[in-house]
């Protein structure tokens, strides 16, 4: 697993400033310059959604900051949280007055250091709520859904939450429909092969020759079952089985899909995959309202894939509808 | 002699200076069980914190929470921002306080772990770094000066480690490798009893 | 090398049909489906533009139909020309009465389909031109220009051309243009993994462990050295050296930059690449005018990247900044 | 007898019979200097022909451009497009012609030969289905009746790849392993050897 980069030590800050470079509605802030925000911030009493996690899974996390999208971005070693600094600064770089609400993933070290910058930034005066992402089925069982890990579902959360503050939503409304669209949020992984941390002797774990992971986790975490590689149609179809044997209450029949890539999978893998989710899907009277193909959510070079299925109601649909635009996702 | 501003300074200098002969063996340690860069983290923060400005800190809660401050910058990692808050948990409980004597180190290491356990939800037996502060807490029990704080804290961790060896993890990165973690030590408190012998030593 | 597919002989058909699943915007033609056009042609007299090539590429080449982009694409199978048939549907197809630019990539198999294609579409009456992507500086000699290998570039040439024909260009008007910005566009590959032709038993080419290949073509065509692998750093360097030894005439210190990757590559090392880029025309007094960073052309699952520089005019830089649409790509 | 729609429809059915057994044959020949697919692209190229429909070909010049549609829409490789110029190339050539003489089919080979090289810029002596078709043009010269057309043809295609084994590929995918070329036969002569052999058999 060869790289594209210098030292490893410099991977993250070097993607950082590229980034901004290439796109200068973003800004660097923060003591580290470890703070992704928005050139021009919303400002206007706009409730402030600020996020954060690890790198090494662009676009995720700091490239959905953007127009009806989020404000700011803690940005961490790769798969590392970001520190309590810079937690704080994000938290700080969101807060237009009205609040901010802190949406990250469910991870231990995420979670640290956003609590410890959140009682700070409450010290400091600015009003904080956390939702976490914890769309991953396959990481813990439904009733420890509190347990689970957040992965490429919460695409969806950052959407809905970002239209309903560009709306002028409160931020008891913000998190609200944050937590109503990652109650209804399922996502579950496959993994063909590992990724390398920049820097690490080897990849932090293997997968066969001839096997495929389902359930693997965005850090390559240990899923559901490791055995030999099978077809696209019957990965998918165990995929959609697992997720649709938990929808959620007050799921009406319409859903939002996103066929996610980790990294090295090509598109035209991707939509292998969506035809059969739409076949699939077809056949169970489920209509997809919208649908997203791509990587979204990655793990540098791991090959593999997720789908994540939001059973949207009418108010959660006209948000994900909503005009926004961040550098690797334009909607309307 | 008891704990002031002055003694944390060498404290903390004397962790960054044993670093780089145990980077290394903290980083194996990781790479069998997690992600092997806890050596190369714990050198970041401990340089980090060897940096930080604590001419200012009128007393040691300010100390603490100068150091805390610092490391709150460096590091993202499970471990480091267990420390950072381990710093901000001394920082309170030691508030204003010009002194702090050597027979309150037990009281204090036993808040810390609290703290700790509160932010990390590991319970105790994990085989985490929080059974080493468990270990530490009691081995103070009744150490009234820096000699028996000395002794009686390297031998705490040390049988920490030894207790631990065989069991397994069933926290953070080295839960997925539950299995193989048997025979192997924890890579935090392995950490820990580098830190307190680095401390320690005269 | 593992894949998300089902039978390999499926795999472009398959592809094809997800694609327009979750791309209502486009639609599938032609007697073997192998003709991807927009849903709602543009009509109107608009000077048409036909595209095509092998698959393995996505998002080029059918990806780039859209709104201010292409009208039609013929798709081949990996690797592999498209048949002269589908070359055919997708000039009819493209056809609205103002003539058809076929513009493609510099291929044996591509031209020989689309020329025969072109001279049938010709014997029924429609006008046809013909552009060729040249602009892979590693596949041929600057005197040999017209023998070079269309790569990455060819996406400014698109898009150049797509926004001459949307605002009512002739057939003259919209080939000169597409000349002119081909002209002026300059890359380079390099590549680190080879990828797998669904099906193959083995990649047709390897790259050592530890080496890296200067100029490799995007179907794994021997560039123009192999040797040890360096720092990112040094690769830009050297990749901008030989592009910039070949400036054009005309050129006025601005340019539209593509730092492409072909597959595998993260985000995250594209945005190192982009980061030395940028630094170094900076140094050499170049404004990048257009900065793209992100997998436009790619072939699968191989790890690498390439270098696009565009020297633009005044008139071709309004061209790329003016709006246009697909499902990979959004201007303005 | 000539050379009729009959024959054409005969010839065709021929080759398609003949390809499960050379088809892999075809396919390592090709994975070793290209990408592998010269027999998988002919079989299903020549399925296509045997299928298409010559019923309605009131002429030899119509039955061979109704095989290059059904050919046009089976393949995309540079062979097979090849092979659909030269359907194309014969079907001018014979237009309105009721039966062919078999002497004239050297020439017809000819202009075969001359329209592939215009179409793939492939020259005389880059070892490719040019060469194949050079040699069988000029074995055929003389041919008069079937059997003799049989036999000098063989010859020919069997006396190309024999010459040409030990060169250098100069086009087609084949360029790239210019220097491995040398002893290993190029996949589109031998795809034509055995396609002259499937017709020629008896
Ligand atoms: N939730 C937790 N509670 C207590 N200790 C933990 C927790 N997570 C990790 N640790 C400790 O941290 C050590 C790993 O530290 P480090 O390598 O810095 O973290 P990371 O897993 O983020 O790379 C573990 O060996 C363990 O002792
Ligand atoms: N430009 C060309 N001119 C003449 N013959 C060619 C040309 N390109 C390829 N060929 C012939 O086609 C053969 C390869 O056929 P095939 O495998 O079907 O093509 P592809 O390279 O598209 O996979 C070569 O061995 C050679 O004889
Ligand atoms: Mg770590
Ligand atoms: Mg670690
Ligand atoms: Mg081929
Ligand atoms: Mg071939």
């Amino acid at each position: 697993m060869k790289k594209l980069i210098n030292e490893p030590g410099n991977y993250v800050d070097e993607m950082l400033e590229g980034l901004v470079l290439a796109n200068p509605e973003l800004a660097l802030s923060g003591q580290g310059k470890r703070v992704v925000q928005r050139s021009a911030p919303a400002g206007n009493g706009k409730v402030g959604i600020a996020t954060g996690g690890g790198s090494g899974h662009l676009p995720l996390f700091c490239g959905y900051v953007g127009e009806g999208l989020l404000d700011s971005c803690a940005v961490g070693n790769v798969f590392e949280g970001p520190n309590m600094q810079s937690c704080l600064e994000a938290i700080s770089a969101a807060n237009a007055g009205a609040g901010v609400l802190c949406l990250y993933g469910n991870y231990g070290g995420d979670r640290m250091n956003f609590d410890m910058a959140s009682e700070m930034a409450e010290a400091e005066g600015i009003t904080v709520r956390t939702v976490l992402g914890i769309d991953d089925i396959a990481s813990a069982a439904p009733e420890e859904a509190d347990k689970r890990r957040g992965v490429a579902g919460i695409v969806f959360a950052y959407k809905a939450a970002g239209a309903k503050a560009a709306a002028g939503g409160s931020l008891d409304e913000v998190v609200e429909i944050t937590e109503r669209t990652i109650a209804r949020t399922r996502t579950i992984g496959i993994g063909l092969s590992p990724c390398l941390i920049p820097g690490a002797a080897a990849p932090s774990f293997e997968i066969g020759e001839t096997e495929v992971e389902m359930g693997i986790g965005i850090h390559g975490e240990a899923g559901i079952w490791r055995a030999a590689h099978r077809s696209a149609d019957e990965l998918v179809d165990e995929m959609l089985d697992r997720t649709l044997a938990e929808v959620p209450d007050g799921a009406d029949g319409r859903v939002a899909v996103l066929v996610n890539g980790l990294g090295a999978t090509p598109l035209d893998e991707l939509f292998i995959l969506y035809r059969r989710v739409s076949q699939r899907l077809t056949t169970r009277q489920i209509h997809i309202a919208v649908p997203l193909v791509g990587p979204f959510v990655t793990s540098m070079e791991m090959a593999g894939a997720s789908i994540s299925l939001c059973f949207v109601d009418d108010e959660i649909l006209s948000l994900l509808r909503a005009p926004a635009t961040c550098p690797f996702w334009r909607v309307g | 002699m008891a704990i002031t501003v002055a003694g944390i300074e060498v404290a903390v200098r004397r962790v960054a200076a044993r670093m780089p002969s145990i980077e290394a063996e903290l980083n194996a340690a990781d790479a069998k069980l997690g992600d092997g860069d806890t050596g190369g983290m714990l050198a970041r923060m401990a340089a980090a914190l060897a940096d930080a400005d604590l001419s200012t800190a009128g007393d040691v809660g300010a100390a603490f929470m100068a150091l805390a401050r610092a490391g709150a910058a460096s590091t993202g990692s499970s471990l480091g921002t267990l420390i950072v808050a381990s710093m901000m948990t001394l920082g309170r409980e030691t508030r204003d306080a010009e002194q702090v004597e050597w027979s309150e180190l037990g009281t204090l290491v036993a808040a810390v772990q609290a703290a700790i356990m509160q932010r990390g939800k590991a319970q105790l037996g994990d085989k985490t770094v929080v059974d080493g502060l468990d270990y530490l807490a009691q081995g103070l029990e009744g150490a009234n000066d820096a000699d028996s704080v000395r002794a009686w804290a390297t031998a705490a961790v040390d049988q920490a480690l030894a207790d631990f060896r065989e069991r397994r993890s069933k926290m953070g990165r080295a839960r997925t490798f539950a299995d193989r973690s048997v025979g192997l030590d924890d890579p935090g408190m392995l950490a820990l009893k580098e830190v307190v012998h680095a401390i320690a030593a005269v």
